[in-house]
């Protein structure tokens, strides 16, 4: 159980798909224009990952090698597919609100990165919770997202008033500007701190881990985490 | 003598404009339109701009003392900021928001970009877009005399229908509605030319930049409102603060003469868009502000030649 | 009417007006000289002589077979006390030879004048420029004989006399030309005599000093010499660097990386020319030059003739010292000289001036981030981006330097005068042009 | 609306990127370089071209038929990856001077939300096919004019030495995007 | 076989099943889907006339803008007209239907869609504006931007005038419409 | 509908599938290019830090010069031998043993021991300052400038300007040379971690001439180079060098060097 608790833990903090490893940026951006819609978008995603790890890690013997990413695309999309379905006949608000970045969950790094770096290596339940940890961080970053942008830019969070009446929130928020704007501030943020927690670390220890600059951005360079572009690339050296 | 000599690579002797003479001179050519803009607008006029200011200056004091950096404040630089910014605020805008975008423009513009003259777009420029979308009724609200009523781009535009046209002379001495900084032609002329004599500005952006949308606006017709002719078009809105202390902003335009005048005629080119075509009755900030996103391009493919070179495309 | 120029380039406060009215001051050396064997581009001396050795005035002590050299005289008579590291203007160790003036001043017998100096044949005139130790003395210390050598492909059509003397403060040339013009004249002869017929020769200077154009005028008239005018140019810093200086007088420009000769040009200083008919008539070789003493920290600004060798601090003393203490001292001119560590430096062939600056004027300020100005790009006389080429140093790009053409410097230092933010821009591109040599000649060998 | 108002709208008013969100990994993954972003725009230029092209027919002339039209999503993907390992497989055997310059990039694309997104724009709108091929032409001449400016403002971003450290990289490049979707926003209301 | 057919056949293996298995939930979803689509329809004309307790389509006047027209039963017998235009405002189209009774009175305005700035024009739906309508006589309203004085005049949203402009401009197409099929009994 | 409406989404996909999984495996059998999967592998074993100290542009190149057989397993300094050893594994070679090497400073010539002839005004950089007159404004024209361009290059944080002196954090350092090839002065020198007795000073004057400048500067007597009972020192142009591989760090010579210039870190520096 430890192992699945941490691998929830990844997903929320160390590994997080959106604040650490940057990928999945567009419905990151796009929907978080409130916490509900950033909620929204999470859940769907996170089902659409749960349920794409746990198909997947169940294949894994029976897809052959070369064929395994049209495979994952399938798999995904089909589940992408459902879930609209379900979105569009139980929760028509979120259906309007989501729009476009619904079926695009399909080009979503995150959940190709997974299915290749994860559910295709490890067994059915692991994934599971892989899937539930990785979403959870993407749903969590969206809220985070959301209520910010939610909070300055209409002042409201899950709509309901928080801010003063005489506080005239600022409509940028909730614009596009805003989403950059924010993403790149919490970004800034959370390496402001890696910084500090490090300064603070007498001497450097390990080689590696006295991560350079050089290091970071290596990390940090939005497309770098899923690998899909490299899987893809050598698809035809196997064998 | 038995203190040790001060060693240093030549050239051992420098101009003596410096930073902080630069600010101040732009501050000093930015005094009389200001002082306009208080009379004509009202006492609030001046707190806008001191707000600005300060705001401007605390901001980038604060910052700088957070980050254990130099404190710079005293280049100027900030206060050009705040008083710019101020200069293209309606008049009657609230004061918080007037800091608001003062601390966002030397903060998120400036300082996160590594401070003087490392930002990409116009600090107060950007600032105002920001204000413009985030709080777009306050921003466009206009009073003259203490009476709301229209630009008079807006009138040109025919997007508000009333009121009658100034007349030219009232476009000149700022005596018509509009930011607090922009209206008065005259004395922005005044200020522009008076850095032009000490250095710190040339001709080619102003020039070009007004040039380009005088013969823009010979040429084209605004598809509906009215047509005035190249003259009221430039004295209108906010052309002059624009062309002669905005686009001229070191930082965010281009090196080069020759790259000025491109850059300059773009910022002519899309302020008559807009001005014309596009959602806003004014468009010198938009117009700015996108080509500023070209500086770096037109940096690299706009050089002087090389001394003895043949000109060749460089890559 | 406006006079010829070149683009772009600055104003400096041009500071003239302490020496320019001083006439040239003949002073006595000490007891001690020292002649570094290093004192022009090119392969450094040899010693010629030992501890102990008597040398005379005039006679040579240091020599190199090598092509690019010139050979270095002693100024006075005495014995060598010693042949050793001695420091130099530049800061470094040097090899020199130090002479024990014996006050005789005693002529070498080679010394006297040349009744047939106008009918050498050229080659022997390049022997005679050669062995007489002229280097360009405007600064840059190239070997003259070389220079008038030009490969023959290049057809030669303008000699200029470079009298534009662009530096603040300096007014030594100005000085040579009113009260000897006519000398530095006849060196423009001789040396047009080295070039085919019909070769044009031209003394340029700019027109801050009217004087100096009226009394060339006049030397012209009184020698009848029909193939030279004077042409003034614009003052305007460096109207004096030789590739400027072609362009304000012919138009021409020198092609990047090229020779003056490749625009069928040849341009020597005044005082080369000088040198030239010093050394053509009266066999004399180079051993003194006038140099301009000035500053605010000068007691009395002076120009002053002196004996190679001497050393920097007797000039001061002849000019009564300090007045306040000098934060900087320059040899050279402001613009391009070099700051002193000591003061115990000796004048070389080079030297063209030596001041001295208090605190007011030698502070250039603390570095800030560039704001973008374009002041750099719009002064450098070379068309390059001096912003850019400093922050290509900074972060060690040094291809990127090569590549936006930072080799055609020429360390006028236009772009770090005139920049608002104090950059060190001239600093980095000498540090770039170093390096890439550097990395040449490695790459070469 | 005319077709260059769809043109100048897809690639000013309604820029890809700055107001909609779509290919934002690749315009911040592959905008650090000039060189590489003008290959990657020219890279996305044809592939969404083609895909849209491609997913038009598909949908048109086998899913409206058949009353699949709920299967877009799969079929639209599946189509947009085949068709870009196909490309990318020919380029490199074919004519491996385009592909170094171009091909690195394809992969990338197949999950860039940019490809995908104009066909269910175009889907959505209800284009024909001219249009549909203009505002595909149009979305990505967008995002390669948003890709070669962000390229230009980081090279020069990326040599401030004075900036704060935890913004270097990806945090800086987004309150740069920012910054030009403010900037963008002057565009609005042209058509 | 060879390898390729293998490949071939386990992709189309997958495939196939996903089909299967959407074809399944598609048929199950279709019927809450359409349902709930149609839900949102009737709520929206019931939203404008809220007397109404059926709404069967009627035959359109061919008016540019003019995208659908439902005549409005009560116990069977006609109170009225819900008609859908589509007009162009800020940022989009703006798609919204206004409910006119058979008395010639503007019972209500609903949005289907549109994609206005949030917090601006978004805010047409939002009864301080929309409301404005209710209970005005069919006539060609106008925008103002004070408060207005005369029945004809709506006042508009402050910062969002081209959104009110097209929302206006919206029913007094409707209006025309609901003129040329017959007006006001 | 029923049967049909769910058969019918399994057919048309089932065929998309059928014909893109052809496709593609026959275009992949066409356009096959062969590339040696090894350096996929190498660059995945590698940091990626890009530091480029192996001396190849970024990991990619290295592992490509790797399997091409052209670099050695054992270059890449920050991954240390664990890198090494996974690469030679890959490679199917063994991994030479990798020695930790160390960046070190020789010079000891802090403001308060050493002169200084003149002050510097100017861009606060070594190589900025070397062209100016003397090579900038120390006395000792071999010393440290402490102008920290090292500092700036090195991509680990391992050199701090202390006491206007270059000082190397051992723990931090991986041997990448950058530093050494930085500096305008060539003071740094990478030297084997283990190796603690090190020469502290980088001047070749003579010994005068270094006294003139430098209190603690090597005035090359050679006191040390006779004191040595494994004969590991030799003077070479006025400073001691010392032959590591005799040196069995017995510390003789640092007790003797009058001017302390040989020297013996302590684990901590
Ligand atoms: C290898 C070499 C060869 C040169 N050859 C010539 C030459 O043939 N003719 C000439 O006029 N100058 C020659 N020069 C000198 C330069 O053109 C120039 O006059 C010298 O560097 C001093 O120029 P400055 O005083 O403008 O700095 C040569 C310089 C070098 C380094
Ligand atoms: C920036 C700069 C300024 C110069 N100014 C002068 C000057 O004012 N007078 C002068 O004689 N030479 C000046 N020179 C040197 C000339 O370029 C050139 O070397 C000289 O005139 C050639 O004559 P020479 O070889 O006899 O010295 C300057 C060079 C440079 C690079
Ligand atoms: C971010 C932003 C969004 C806007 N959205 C709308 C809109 O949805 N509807 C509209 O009519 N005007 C919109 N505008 C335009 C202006 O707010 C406004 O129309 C114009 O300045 C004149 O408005 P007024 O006539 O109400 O003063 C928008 C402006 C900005 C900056
Ligand atoms: C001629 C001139 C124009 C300037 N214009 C602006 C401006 O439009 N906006 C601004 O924020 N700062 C302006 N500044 C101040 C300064 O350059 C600005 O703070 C930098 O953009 C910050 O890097 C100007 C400065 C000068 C010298
Ligand atoms: S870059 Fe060189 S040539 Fe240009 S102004 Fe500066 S010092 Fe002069
Ligand atoms: S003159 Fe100085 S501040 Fe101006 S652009 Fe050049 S380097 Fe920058
Ligand atoms: S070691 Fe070299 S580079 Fe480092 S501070 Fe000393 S002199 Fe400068
Ligand atoms: S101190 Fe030198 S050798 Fe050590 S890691 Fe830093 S740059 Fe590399
Ligand atoms: S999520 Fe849109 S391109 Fe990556």
């Amino acid at each position: 159980m430890a192992s699945f608790i941490e691998r929830i833990r990844g997903g929320l903090a160390k590994e997080n798909p959106v604040f650490v490893q940057a990928i999945g940026l567009c419905p990151t951006l796009a929907v978080t224009t409130s916490a509900v819609n950033g909620l929204g978008m999470g859940v769907a995603a996170t089902a659409v990952l749960m349920g794409s790890n746990v198909v997947i890690s169940m294949l894994r013997r029976f897809i052959p090698n070369q064929i395994r990413i049209p495979a994952f695309i399938v798999v995904i999309a089909g589940f992408v597919t459902i879930i609209q379905f379900l979105v569009s006949a139980y929760a028509p608000v979120l259906d309007k609100s989501l729009g476009i970045f619904i079926p695009l969950i399909v080009v979503n790094c995150i959940i190709l990165a997974r299915a290749e770096a994860f559910a295709f290596k490890n067994g059915v339940i692991p994934s599971l919770f892989d899937g539930i940890g990785m979403g959870l961080g993407f749903t969590v970053a969206l809220m985070i997202l959301g209520s910010i942008r939610e909070i300055i830019g209409a002042g409201t969070l899950f709509g309901f008033h928080v801010l003063p009446g005489y506080v005239q929130p600022a409509l940028v928020m909730i614009l596009a500007p805003g989403g950059f704007l924010t993403m790149g501030l919490i970004m800034g943020f959370l390496n402001y701190r890696r910084d500090l927690a490090r300064r603070r670390r007498p001497g450097g220890t390990d080689l590696i881990d006295a991560d350079s600059d050089a290091d970071r951005l290596e990390k940090q360079t939005a497309c770098a985490g899923c690998q899909i572009c490299s899987v893809l690339r050598t698809e035809d050296d196997g064998r | 003598m038995n203190r040790l000599l001060v060693v240093s690579s030549s050239p051992h002797a420098r101009d003596e404009l410096t930073v902080r003479k630069i600010m101040g001179l732009v501050l000093i050519a930015l005094l009389p339109a200001g002082v306009a803009g208080v009379y004509f607008f009202g006492l609030h006029a001046f707190w806008v701009i001191a707000v600005c200011v300060a705001s401007a200056v605390g901001a980038e004091a604060l910052w700088q003392r957070l980050n254990g950096r130099k404190v710079t404040v005293s280049d100027l630089s900030a206060a050009v900021t705040g008083l710019l910014l101020a200069y293209n605020l309606p008049p009657d805008i609230s004061l918080f928001m007037a800091a608001a975008g003062s601390a966002f423009a030397i903060i998120v513009v400036k300082q996160l970009y590594g401070g003087l003259g490392k930002n990409i777009v116009n600090p107060a420029l950007a600032a105002r877009a920001v204000m413009l979308t985030s709080w777009p009724v306050p921003m466009t609200t206009w009073s003259l005399h203490g009476v709301t009523g229209p630009t008079p781009l807006a009138l040109l535009k025919g997007v508000e229908g009333t009121g009658s046209l100034p007349p030219l002379i009232d476009l000149l001495v700022g005596n018509v509605g509009g930011c607090i900084g922009e209206t008065s032609a005259a004395l922005l002329l005044l200020g522009g030319l008076f850095l032009m004599w000490k250095r710190v500005i040339t001709w080619h952006i102003p020039v070009v930049y007004i040039g380009t949308v005088a013969v823009l606006t010979a040429i084209l017709h605004r598809p509906s409102g009215i047509s005035m002719g190249p003259l009221y078009e430039i004295l209108a809105g906010g052309l002059f603060l624009g062309a002669f202390f905005m686009a001229t902003d070191y930082a965010t335009s281009p090196m080069d003469h020759s790259g000025q005048m491109v850059f300059a005629f773009g910022c002519g080119l899309i302020t008559t868009l807009i001005r014309f075509y596009g959602g806003y009755p004014e468009g010198v900030s938009y117009s700015i502000l996108i080509m500023n996103l070209t500086v770096p391009l037109i940096d690299r493919y706009f050089t002087p030649r090389i001394f003895g070179a043949k000109r060749e495309v460089k890559s | 009417m406006a006079l010829p120029t070149f683009r772009k380039g600055v104003h400096p406060p041009h500071g003239k007006g302490h020496t320019e009215e001083c006439p040239v001051q003949w002073i006595d050396p000490g007891s001690e000289l020292v002649f570094p064997m290093a004192q022009h581009i090119g392969a450094p001396c040899k010693p010629l002589v030992k501890k102990g050795d008597r040398v005379l005035v005039g006679q040579k002590i240091g020599d190199n077979d090598a092509y690019v050299s010139a050979p270095i005289h002693s100024s006075v008579s005495g014995i060598v006390k010693e042949v050793s590291q001695r420091l130099v203007a530049s800061g470094a160790m040097d090899t020199c030879v130090v002479v024990e003036n014996d006050g005789q001043y005693e002529l070498d017998p080679s010394i006297s004048p040349r009744p047939d100096w106008e009918d050498l044949p050229a080659d022997e005139i390049r022997r005679i420029i050669r062995e007489a130790g002229i280097v360009g003395m405007g600064g840059a210390c190239f070997p003259t004989a070389v220079k008038l050598t030009p490969p023959p492909d290049k057809k030669v059509d303008h000699v200029i006399i470079n009298g534009a003397e662009c530096e603040p403060y300096l007014t030594c040339d100005d000085r040579l030309m009113r009260e000897r013009g006519d000398r530095v004249l006849l060196g423009l002869q001789i040396a047009l005599k080295l070039f085919p017929q019909g070769v044009k020769g031209v003394v340029a200077l700019e027109d801050n000093k009217p004087k100096a154009i009226e009394a060339m005028r006049g030397y012209l008239d009184r020698l009848a010499i029909q193939n030279v005018t004077v042409q003034p140019v614009r003052t305007k810093y460096p109207q004096g660097a030789e590739k400027m200086l072609i362009y304000a007088v012919t138009g021409r420009e020198v092609p990047a990386g090229g020779l003056p000769a490749d625009v069928g040009c040849i341009i020597l200083n005044v005082r080369t020319a000088y040198a030239i008919w010093d050394a053509v008539v009266n066999r004399m070789p180079v051993i003194d030059r006038i140099v301009t003493v000035s500053g605010d920290a000068i007691k009395e600004p002076k120009n002053l003739g002196v004996r190679l060798g001497m050393s920097v601090r007797e000039l001061i003393e002849a000019c009564g010292g300090f007045s306040v203490e000098p934060l900087k001292v320059i040899m050279g001119g402001p613009m391009m000289g070099v700051a002193l560590s000591d003061l115990n430096v000796p004048v070389v062939k080079g030297t063209s001036g030596i001041l001295a600056f208090s605190e007011a004027l030698a502070r250039l300020g603390e570095e800030e981030n560039c704001i973008r100005c374009g002041k750099c790009v719009s002064t450098c006389p070379m068309g390059l981006l001096p912003y850019q080429l400093n922050a290509e140093v900074l972060r060690r790009n040094y291809d990127e330097f090569e590549r936006l053409g930072g080799m055609n410097c020429i360390e006028c230092g236009c772009c770090a005068y005139a920049c608002p933010a104090r950059r060190h821009l001239t600093q980095s591109c000498r540090d770039g042009k170093r390096t890439i040599l550097a990395r040449r000649r490695k790459g070469g060998a | 609306m005319s077709l260059i108002a769809i043109f100048l709208g897809a690639v000013f008013v309604h820029n890809i990127i700055l107001s909609q969100f779509l290919g934002c990994c690749p315009f911040l993954g592959v905008s650090s370089r000039l060189e590489t972003a003008k290959g990657m725009g020219m890279a996305v230029i044809f592939v969404v071209f083609m895909a849209s092209l491609i997913t038009w027919l598909l949908y048109h002339f086998v899913l409206v038929p058949m009353g699949l039209q709920y299967l877009y999503t799969l079929s639209f993907i599946l189509v947009i990856a085949s068709l870009v390992q196909l490309v990318e497989m020919a380029l490199k055997k074919l004519n491996p001077a385009l592909y170094k310059s171009l091909g690195i990039f394809l992969p990338l694309i197949t999950t860039n939300c940019a490809v995908l997104g104009v066909a269910v724009i175009n889907m959505n709108k209800g284009y024909g096919l001219i249009s549909s091929m203009v505002n595909a032409v149009g979305a990505s001449v967008g995002f390669l004019l948003a890709l070669i400016l962000m390229a230009g403002l980081r090279e020069r971003i990326d040599a401030s030495d004075t900036m704060p450290r935890c913004m270097r990289g990806l945090p800086i490049a987004l309150v740069t995007a920012s910054l030009m979707a403010v900037a963008f926003m002057g565009f609005a209301g042209l058509i | 076989m060879n390898e390729k057919v293998r490949l071939g056949a386990i992709l189309f293996v997958i495939t196939a099943v996903t089909g299967l298995v959407l074809g399944g939930v598609q048929q199950i979803t279709a019927g809450p889907i359409s349902k709930t689509k149609e839900a949102q329809r009737q709520e929206a004309f019931r939203r404008t006339l809220p007397e109404a307790d059926s709404f069967v389509p009627a035959k359109a006047p061919s008016i540019q803008g003019v995208v659908d027209v439902q005549e409005a039963r009560k116990g069977g017998s006609p109170v009225g007209y819900a008609i859908t235009v589509s007009v162009k405002g800020y940022a989009g189209p703006v798609v919204f239907v206004t409910g006119v009774s058979s008395g010639g009175v503007v019972k209500g305005i609903s949005i289907l869609s549109q994609s206005e700035t949030p917090g601006l024009g978004a805010k047409a739906g939002d009864p301080s504006f929309a409301g404005q309508f209710a209970g005005r006589k069919a006539q060609e309203f106008k925008v103002v931007k004070s408060t207005p004085s005369k029945d004809d005049e709506i006042l508009a949203i402050s910062g969002a005038t081209i959104t009110s402009r097209a929302v206006t401009e919206g029913v007094n197409l409707a209006i025309k419409a609901f003129q040329q099929m017959g007006g006001a009994k | 509908m029923g049967m049909e409406g769910t058969l019918f989404p399994a057919a048309v996909l089932g065929g998309l599938g059928l014909a893109f999984g052809l496709l593609l495996a026959v275009a992949a059998e066409k356009f096959r290019v062969q590339v040696d999967p090894r350096v996929e592998m190498v660059r995945d074993a590698l940091p990626g830090a890009n530091c480029g100290a192996c001396g190849y542009p970024g990991c990619d190149g290295y592992a490509e010069a790797v399997v091409s057989g052209e670099a050695k397993p054992n270059m890449c300094a920050p991954g240390g031998a664990s890198v090494a050893t996974a690469v030679a594994a890959i490679m199917g070679l063994s991994a030479e043993d990798v020695v930790k090497r160390v960046a070190f400073v020789k010079c000891k010539g802090s403001p308060d021991v050493a002169k200084t002839r003149y002050i510097y005004d100017g861009v606060m950089d070594c190589r900025e300052a070397v062209v100016l007159p003397g090579s900038g404004p120390k006395a000792c024209v071999f010393g440290c400038l402490g102008l920290g361009t090292c500092v700036a290059v090195c991509p680990f944080d391992a050199i701090h300007i202390e006491n206007s002196l270059a000082r190397i954090d051992e723990n931090r350092c991986v041997g990448c040379g950058l530093c050494v090839a930085s500096c305008p002065k060539g003071v740094i020198e990478l030297v084997v971690q283990d190796k603690r007795v090190r020469v502290a000073c980088n001047s070749h004057h003579r010994g005068l001439d270094v006294k003139n400048v430098c209190q603690l500067g090597c005035i090359g007597c050679g006191l040390c180079s006779k004191v040595c009972p494994e004969g590991a020192i030799t003077m070479e142009d006025n400073l001691p060098v010392i032959d590591q591989s005799k040196c069995t760090q017995c510390g003789k010579c640092v007790e003797k060097c009058p001017t302390k210039s040989i020297i013996r870190l302590e684990s901590s520096y």
